[in-house]
């Protein structure tokens, strides 16, 4: 038997500490760090999904997690070639 | 409400009637008048009661043509007029329906 | 039928951090002043939302968190793309801000060669497809196109493939006609189930995953070309 | 509090499954003059803008170029057909969903222009779509877990609970997000300053009507 | 502050999704003093966390009973007489699914996700309607994104610099191959001549 | 069908008449000798008799059809309202159009002007608000949408100003708005020329003038009739002709104000009169 | 034996978690961010859905590789940027 509280609050906390460090995190001034750390908050709400047995949102969670991440890039890479002060 | 879409009307008829008399009449600019006019205060005295008090749609309505005609004359012209009238017919209302009131 | 007793005791607290962490988010958005960093912001919030919904704990709760997600996908590209448009049309019409040396408006060329770009994608691309074939639906829609977008992102080509991309349109709008035709069959002849459901679940499969290969396409551009 | 009393005698109802269409004297109001407006919006040409140039005398011309007017037609008939929805329909989150179609439906139509000032205003409404799943969605949720139910014909039978007034009121902020009503208007009505009138009518007709509507909507969930 | 300055403020779009968010926050802690309390009555009701994983079933954790093309499965739809095929669908495992379940008891999430199975009820059955809408929320925003990347910001045709580049570096090319050509004939001439000779 | 035709003649001419009233008051308070009273009428009637041009940039669809619809709308504000006296909701759906409509015919000509009026109409999307929430507190109140019952409530109950006067203020706060040189009327500023009117002429603009004169006739009758009880056809002059001279007051003597601050402006009093009402219904002021 | 991995599952998701928030290099970040996928695919394999793990084995590399592609560009035009002497480090 596995402990399903134990990584559902598991889960929780690690998408209060992301989401806290997409906010007021080190470093987030860069907006490559920022996105990076909305990944730790994207893996909480994974094992908040696991727990509750959504498994296929978690499924598709993973995989838009993904693009949502290159689309993000993309948009930091383009603003920071042109040299744009957004 | 057919009546009073006829009453309104003719209310409509008689103050664009007006105008069109009061400025063949009098040419001039603007002028605000002092002096009172008893033929129109009449006119209007006549077409304010009718209009109120007689209860019979054809009478109103004439009578609201005449009340239009005099309070629709040009700006300055007929004011007096139009405020005697309306009380005048005013008082006669409240008299004519006071046995109902009390 | 009632909702077992695990799932009512964990509703607060997956409520509760649903709401703390939109709280979070919001207040991040609120106080920053840049707008790109509120773009990046807005999908904590789009996660406070997945919260909420999937604190219910019912079926039906995960029938609804799935497509937010991928309409959380498709607006976070609407919304990138009209922010870049807004700053090449900002620079092409102020004359005075030309560009410097090193930045440009259009993708400079860049090369990297890493050993795992020519040898990985087509084998993983190739998994992720087929596994999204066999799921179908928007899971399988995401999933197949995780896999377009790598292999797309894998081959390395100058411009835009405008062909190519009318022809996604417009196997996307083929496919999302079959969706319609599936759904309608549903309740007009109800007999016919399974062929609608296999319209339907290959429609909705098809139009997802070659959307989701649309941003490969675009990303090439980006990162990966010489 | 029923759709009766709301909106007149029930006409009748379209079934697709769980989600049931409703019609009533007030619905099809709204949704035959959406339909309306679609129509027009079909058949008619965009306008020529005038306006004048910085620093000289004369005028400029703002038209909508004929690509940008194919995609931009589209989008707007798309976005009417889509509100026209929202008013009949009998189910919450349909209602959102139809809200959020709107809402990218909104950005799309004047994200074609050239005018950059339309452009920030569509970026800054895109970013409070974006915001809005959060209240929409989740307020459809929390009326969903409180009540075990999304048919507004049920909801509207039940008592509300602090919970329901709770998801009602995230919802409520939602729609004014969304909708652009102060004191969120300025980003909504900056988007308005390009060309392309029939287009660009929509975007408030649909707000509006949204507006209208929800109202409905949330007297019947919370009475 | 005079009001009027803070008004002007909400005048500027820039601060509009920042006033948003701020309202929105307020909202959600306000949500946290609330009573909230799941109501047990409701709809597609799901069987405890990991009970029929634990259970060993085959396609766990969708298991929701019904025979393949036979017997409807049990959901809990609110209308279900509007759904003549209700339970159906959630019953029904393609050829390949079934497959696959008999293989493994490990594969049930990707089993009830293709064609058939619970959610694909729900999704395109009983709440069809919702799907369509996010398809097409889906299919716009796409639209919009793909308009503006072919028609703006990827347009390369609106970049004369690199235009220039690419026909420099073609010219550049085209000399090296013909360079090239040249050398490789001079070669092949001496070659002959050698041999000739 | 008759009933229609007469009840849509009564909206026109009475509401000509009171435009023209309204016109006059404001006049007289600042000093000056006024048009006639009929002058507004006269109008409304000459604008089908004169040429009717057509810009050339106008998108023309719209530009001819809108004001088609602008009449048809209030039209069915009249049936809706004094013919059927059906759901307030309807009512509220004709104004929105009617917002709509506004709108788009200030853009639809292509003219600065027009396009400056449009955007501000998006922007008093704003009047919105209060109007709803009046007549949500209206129905909190009353326990119906109908109109004819709300009229029977009150003709049990007594009038519904002295139950929710603050919902009444923010119905009130409509009135002015929609009254000619209100402070809030920021589509027909005079920097705008006429606003969304700018480049309508001819018998467009006598539609134009038709459905003002309705709109004005209606919006009257309504807030007369959910607010103050069953009246008769002489209380429903007096109260117009009150009404008339409140809002000419009012809008002799103010400034027009900034766009957004007259947004602000409403929505604040909107906000406060809400709260208030609010209060007083749940703390059981209001039975 | 499933609590002992639970530990280790837990473990590397905190490790890794903190290693994304507190490392300063992007390239620490993504092995960091690495770990903690490897410690959330644990969980996932714990609780029974292969299927899923197997995605999650797949998408893994492939975020790695759009984080190594993004941050290599970006290091290069901020490199660029600095070399022309328009952005100061």
């Amino acid at each position: 038997m596995i402990s399903v509280s134990l990584f559902f609050y598991f889960g929780i906390f690690l998408a209060i500490v992301g989401s806290i460090a997409t906010a007021w995190g080190p470093g987030v001034s860069d907006p490559v760090v920022r996105t990076f750390n909305t990944e730790i908050a994207a893996i909480g709400v994974c094992l908040v999904l696991l727990c509750y047995n959504h498994v296929l949102a978690l499924l598709t969670l993973l995989a838009t997690t993904v693009i949502i991440t290159l689309i993000l890039f993309r948009a930091i890479i383009r603003l920071e070639e042109m040299g744009a002060d957004v | 409400m057919l009546n009073y879409m006829i009453y309104l009307i003719t209310f409509a008829a008689g103050s664009i009637l007006g105008l069109l008399y009061s400025y063949k009449q009098h040419g001039e600019p603007f002028v605000a008048v002092t002096k009172f006019n008893v033929p129109f205060a009449l006119v209007s005295i006549v077409g304010w009661v009718l209009g109120f008090c007689s209860g019979n749609v054809i009478l109103s309505a004439i009578g609201f043509l005449l009340a239009g005609f005099v309070m629709g004359e040009r700006p300055g012209y007929g004011r007096k007029e139009t405020a005697v009238g309306l009380i005048i017919a005013i008082i006669v209302y409240v008299l004519l329906k006071r046995p109902l009131l009390m | 039928m009632f909702v077992p007793q695990a799932f009512i005791s964990m509703y607060l607290p997956a409520v509760y951090a649903g709401l703390i962490v939109g709280f979070i988010g919001t207040m991040a958005i609120a106080i920053n002043r840049r707008e790109l960093h509120i773009l990046i912001l807005t999908d904590i919030v789009g996660l406070a939302m997945i919260f909420v919904v999937s604190a219910v704990g019912t079926d039906l709760a995960e029938a609804l968190i799935l497509p937010g997600l991928v309409v959380e996908l498709a607006e976070t590209l609407a919304i990138s793309e009209i922010l870049i448009t807004r700053e090449m049309r900002k620079i092409e019409q102020d004359p005075r801000a030309n560009l410097t040396k090193s930045s440009s408006i259009f993708p400079q060329a860049f090369s990297l060669d890493m050993e795992i770009m020519t040898t990985a994608p087509n084998f993983i691309a190739l998994v992720l497809i087929g596994y999204g074939i066999f799921l179908t639906g928007f899971t399988g829609g995401a999933v197949a196109g995780g896999g377009i977008v790598l292999y797309a992102l894998s081959k390395k080509a100058r411009g835009l493939p405008v062909l190519m991309l009318d022809g996604i349109a417009g196997v996307s709008g083929i496919s999302w006609c079959l969706w319609i035709i599936g759904f309608l069959l549903f309740f007009v002849t109800p007999q016919y189930w399974l062929l609608s459901l296999f319209l339907a679940a290959c429609g909705l499969l098809l139009k997802v995953a070659s959307k989701v290969g649309l941003i490969g396409l675009l990303m090439r551009e980006d990162i990966d070309n010489e | 509090m029923d759709f009766v009393t709301l909106g007149g005698n029930l006409l009748g109802t379209i079934q697709l499954g769980d989600i049931v269409l409703y019609l009533t004297p007030f619905s099809l109001f709204l949704f035959a003059v959406l339909l309306g407006f679609t129509v027009l919006i079909g058949l008619s040409k965009p306008e020529t803008q005038v306006e004048a140039t910085m620093h000289y005398l004369n005028n400029t011309e703002v038209k909508v170029g004929p690509k940008e007017l194919k995609q931009r037609r589209f989008l707007a008939v798309i976005c009417g057909i889509a509100s026209a929805g929202a008013m009949i329909t009998g189910d919450l989150f349909n209602f959102t969903l139809f809200m959020a179609l709107v809402g990218i439906l909104n950005i799309g139509i004047v994200s074609a222009v050239k005018q950059t000032s339309v452009l920030n205003s569509a970026f800054n409404y895109g970013l409070i779509a974006m915001m809005c799943s959060l209240p929409l969605f989740g307020g459809a949720a929390i009326i969903l877990a409180a009540t075990g139910t999304l048919s507004l014909a049920v909801l509207s039978q039940m008592p509300a609970s602090p919970m329901v007034v709770f998801g009602a009121v995230m919802m409520l902020i939602g729609i004014l997000g969304e909708s652009g009503v102060a004191p969120f208007f300025a980003s909504k009505a900056e988007m308005f300053r390009t060309a392309g009138s029939p287009y660009i009518v929509i975007i408030h007709l649909s707000s509006l009507f949204i507006i209208v509507r929800a109202v409905e909507i949330l007297l019947l969930v919370l009475w | 502050m005079r009001i009027g300055v803070l008004w002007n403020k909400l005048a500027e779009p820039k601060n509009i999704p920042r006033l948003f968010a701020f309202s929105l926050g307020i909202i959600l802690i306000i949500g946290l003093i609330v009573p909230l309390a799941l109501n047990p009555d409701q709809l597609y009701v799901r069987p405890a966390p990991q009970e029929q994983v634990d259970e060993g079933l085959a396609i766990a954790p969708y298991d929701r009973g019904g025979v393949p093309l036979k017997e409807p499965g049990n959901i809990d739809p609110q209308y279900p007489e509007n759904a003549e095929s209700l339970g159906m669908i959630t019953g029904y495992m393609s050829p390949l699914a079934q497959f696959v379940s008999s293989i493994s008891p490990y594969f049930g999430t990707s089993i009830y996700s293709s064609p058939g199975g619970l959610i694909d009820e729900i999704l395109y059955y009983t709440r069809g309607f919702d799907t369509i809408l996010e398809s097409s929320i889906l299919m716009m925003a796409f639209i919009i994104a793909s308009w503006l990347s072919i028609n703006y910001t990827m347009n390369r045709k609106n970049d004369e610099d690199e235009i220039k580049k690419d026909v420099k570096k073609a010219i550049d090319d085209s000399n090296k191959v013909a360079s090239q050509v040249k050398a490789n004939d001079a070669k092949a001439r001496a070659k002959q001549l050698r041999r000739d000779n | 069908m008759a009933e229609i035709l007469i009840q849509v003649i009564i909206a026109f001419l009475a509401g000509s008449l009171l435009l023209g009233l309204h016109r006059k008051v404001m006049a007289r308070v600042q000093k000056r000798p006024g048009p006639p009273i009929v002058q507004q009428l006269i109008h409304s009637l000459k604008f089908f008799f004169k040429e009717t041009a057509f810009p050339k940039t106008v998108s023309k669809v719209f530009y001819i059809g809108i004001v088609f619809i602008l009449a048809l709308i209030w039209v069915v504000g009249v049936i809706v309202g004094p013919v059927a006296k059906d759901s307030l909701l309807i009512l509220f759906g004709v104004y929105a159009v009617y917002k709509i409509v506004e709108h788009n015919s200030g853009s639809s000509s292509g003219s600065p002007y027009g396009k400056l009026s449009c955007v501000r109409a998006v922007l008093s999307a704003a009047t919105e608000l209060p109007l709803f929430a009046a007549i949500v507190f209206v129905y909190l109140v009353t326990g119906t949408m109908n109109i004819g019952e709300i009229i029977t409530y009150q003709s049990v109950h007594g009038p519904l100003i002295y139950s929710i006067p603050l919902a009444a203020l923010m119905f009130f706060m409509l009135i002015i708005t929609k009254s000619p040189y209100s402070p809030f009327a920021i589509t027909k500023d005079k920097v705008l020329i006429s606003g969304f009117e700018t480049e309508h002429f001819g018998f467009l603009r006598g539609f134009m003038l038709f459905s003002e004169a309705i709109a004005w006739y209606v919006l009257l009758w309504v807030f007369l009739t959910i607010f103050f009880g069953p009246l008769n056809a002489v209380g429903y002059l007096i109260g117009m002709i009150v009404i008339s001279f409140v809002t000419g007051f009012i809008n002799a003597t103010t400034p027009l104000l900034s766009p957004n601050h007259s947004v602000m402006t409403q929505i604040t009093i909107g906000a406060i009169c809400f709260a208030g009402t609010a209060l007083m219904i749940f703390t059981g002021v209001v039975a | 034996m499933e609590f002992l991995v639970s530990i280790i599952a837990i473990a590397l998701m905190v490790i890794g978690a903190f290693g994304v928030i507190f490392m300063k290099k992007p390239l620490d970040k993504i092995i960091m961010f690495d770990i903690m996928d490897a410690g959330f695919v644990l969980v996932v394999v714990l609780f029974k859905y292969l299927d899923v793990a197997l995605f999650a084995a797949l998408a893994g590399p492939l975020s790695t590789l759009v984080f190594i592609l993004s941050i290599v560009k970006i290091k290069e035009i901020r490199t660029n940027k600095i070399a022309s002497g328009e952005a100061n480090d």
